[in-house]
């Protein structure tokens, strides 16, 4: 039985330590937050400039001078400190964040990722991808493991521009998670009732148990 | 030292435009953007713009007024979705557009305020962004080489600013404001709050003097919210 | 998070040291130099360091004490006059320098925690400090390449801190302990003052937590001045 | 009649103009912030970290936090800001100060500066003065005309290490104000009763009159 998405961001949350200042992408990663295991401390880095981001802000305490990088409502916390988008990006760029999680349309079993361009389609544009994949220490990915029409994106060479080559360490998918590793993607953990047959189905990638 | 101090944003802006200038504006989103001197570039009327912003606003404010009366030739941002009138130039051939990563477009302004006309970053090593850049091996790595931009006239948006020009900005609306402001020629501040010298505190102030040419109180901010997303109390 | 509180100099650097490390001090002269970790640094016993500060200290305070205790192999400084021990150690060829001008100086800390390996600066173009650098030209101007530096370990001082670590300085004793913040692989801050999350100002902070590894209290900080100079009231 | 160290600070201050922001070398150059005229705004920087020095405290009023950058106890303004030194020399380096008054111990007719160190004796380094006369807009020299030795000091070409290559834009010394341009040393004006063969007797450089 494969996991739910919640039970992939509450995965990915697993993959968290105490102290960690972790960076999450928009969309599903967001979500991970919400399974931050009791009495760790984790600090979330918005790249529009903010440490210690809280959750969204109820009615009253909405604020147009407080948004994340997603450009949606939060509230700040006690350990809440804010900078500008140089000093943000020299964090990332310079390998202060410890984990980044986010989502991907490809992943290669190299560790390459495209996740910001379908070539025809428009380009909203990178925003902080780039940096992200580039500087965090390590870099999570947290998506479906196949495309709506049922293709695989965990690949042997990803097709779609990259984001960055070389710069993922992890996937979870609802099969499992798994790492980029020596001879391609190695199996680190399956969700219930999911072969290593339907796996390697399911990718391009060459899969590698351990 | 007031002589720093303007009544508004046309005023503050006079002598400052001209057709294909290069303009710096900050905010992130609809977030810290100076909502006033976008809508005195607009009915200035000036022209074939090039323009470095992370985002490029939405149809009916922020910067996307400005695309909307086709006053901009060329956008540099980082993202620029939510933008209709954005896609649609852009797909008729009638707008160019030149990503920078994020953190790629904050470092080269950051650079070119402070005289640094390179740099080096592993940020799209491997990506057609750094196609056509310089690259260069450090330490065993590949890094590609970022010029530092500088630009005719930042506009940038703050919440306190002194007569002097020292600047305060208030939570994520900072963004990408203090590094445009220093790459710009020339600086124009729109504050929320104009005070006399001395009543910042002179450990807590953001942007130094130094980088703003101009500034002025403006009024009746919008402040709009892209995304207004709540939580129950 | 208070897993970052230690109690004193002693314990905050304990298991962080060893013969040979490169160490980043802040301060500028004697005005914001990180005077308890010094003296643990020099009660440790550790040699061989190289040191990158601005200065060296005095004789009798500041890292002019590990140079009297022969526990400094190089220095990395733009300024080291007011020192007798170090210009007898230097004249006797038993310690290195490596001279930067103090812009460069700065930046290279500020790139090195920045993910910056190398950048350009006129600075130096046409001294021997550039001897033997790569330089190139940009816009008709030739600029000299300077490299990132990054160390083993940053020892900082400020003013206050809470203990998420989130750190604020005072006045002009900011000078170089932000940016050699940031270009440690560790980072250790003293303070005169430790606070619980939630006191400092959340716009007002100077070095944002996620540099602070570890961080104390200081007793009884001597803050000597070096030049003393007074007008009449 | 040649200018006494005083009137040589006061014709630097008039050079000065209202809004400047100004670097002021240790020394002499410490001292043109007495001649600043009545009614013009000047911001003194400090490179250790500040904009809007003020003067030497009182006895009551020293602050070991607050120093300018030859270490001398000063005090603040209201129009003070403290930054750090990164944040300091990216003002410098920026083009953003818009003059600096630094000594010398040579000037070539080139605008090559030498003020850092003498071969063979201690050198105690550059400090900020390299950034200084690399980013600065103008840089004035305040300078004896010659050495203690009576040596020239406004020379053809620098035989000392330079500070940087042709980064001096006016000299002022006890004979007046001079300024490098085509073809060599150009007198903008004399100290009364100071004659151009004067100059052209205590200079190596190629003195030009208008």
């Amino acid at each position: 039985m494969a996991w739910t998405r919640d039970e992939m961001c509450a995965r990915a949350a697993q993959e968290l330590e105490d102290g960690f200042y972790v960076n999450l992408g928009i969309g599903m990663p967001t979500k991970v937050a919400n399974f931050i295991p009791d009495g760790m401390d984790v600090n979330f880095q918005s790249e529009n400039g903010m440490l210690g981001m809280g959750s969204f802000p109820t009615d009253n305490e909405v604020d147009a001078d407080l948004i994340n990088a997603g450009k949606q409502t939060i509230t700040e916390t006690p350990k809440s400190v804010y900078f500008d988008s140089a000093q943000s990006f020299a964090m990332i760029r310079g390998g202060h964040i410890n984990m980044s999680i986010l989502g991907a349309l490809q992943v290669a079993e190299n560790g390459d990722l495209a996740n910001w361009m379908i070539p025809g389609k428009m380009v909203k544009g990178m925003g902080g991808a780039m940096d992200l994949v580039a500087g965090v220490k390590r870099v999570v990915i947290l998506m479906d493991h196949n495309a709506k029409d049922g293709s695989a994106k965990l690949l042997k060479e990803c097709n779609l521009p990259l984001t960055g080559a070389g710069v993922v360490d992890d996937i979870i998918t609802e099969l499992g998670l798994f790492r980029i590793g020596e001879g391609g993607v190695h199996i680190q953990e399956l969700a219930p009732d999911v072969s290593v047959d339907e796996v390697r189905e399911r990718s391009e990638a060459t899969i590698v148990t351990q | 030292m007031s002589k720093k101090v303007y009544a508004d944003a046309k005023s503050a802006l006079d002598g400052l435009l001209h057709d294909g200038m290069t303009i710096l504006a900050g905010g992130f989103g609809l977030c810290g953007i100076p909502e006033h001197m976008i809508l005195a570039v607009r009915d200035s009327g000036v022209k074939d713009l090039t323009i470095a912003s992370n985002n490029a606003g939405v149809d009916d404010f922020g910067l996307g007024l400005l695309l909307q009366t086709r006053q901009v030739k060329k956008m540099i941002s980082s993202y620029v979705g939510e933008n209709k009138t954005f896609e649609a130039q852009f797909l008729a051939g009638e707008l160019e557009l030149e990503f920078n990563p994020q953190g790629t477009l904050a470092e080269r302004c950051r650079a070119g305020g402070a005289g640094i006309p390179a740099f080096y970053t592993k940020t799209g090593v491997g990506a057609i962004i750094a196609e056509g850049k310089e690259t260069k091996e450090f330490d065993g790595q590949t890094y590609v080489m970022e010029r530092g931009l500088t630009g005719d006239l930042a506009i940038i948006k703050a919440w306190k600013g002194d007569k002097a020009g020292n600047v305060v900005f208030r939570k994520t609306a900072r963004n990408f404001n203090a590094p445009m402001a220093t790459a710009g020629k020339v600086c124009v501040v729109e504050v929320e709050e104009l005070v006399e010298p001395g009543e910042l505190e002179p450990d807590g102030i953001h942007l130094p003097s130094i980088y703003t040419h101009r500034i002025f109180q403006g009024q009746d901010f919008e402040k709009r919210i892209e995304f207004r997303t709540v939580s129950e109390a």
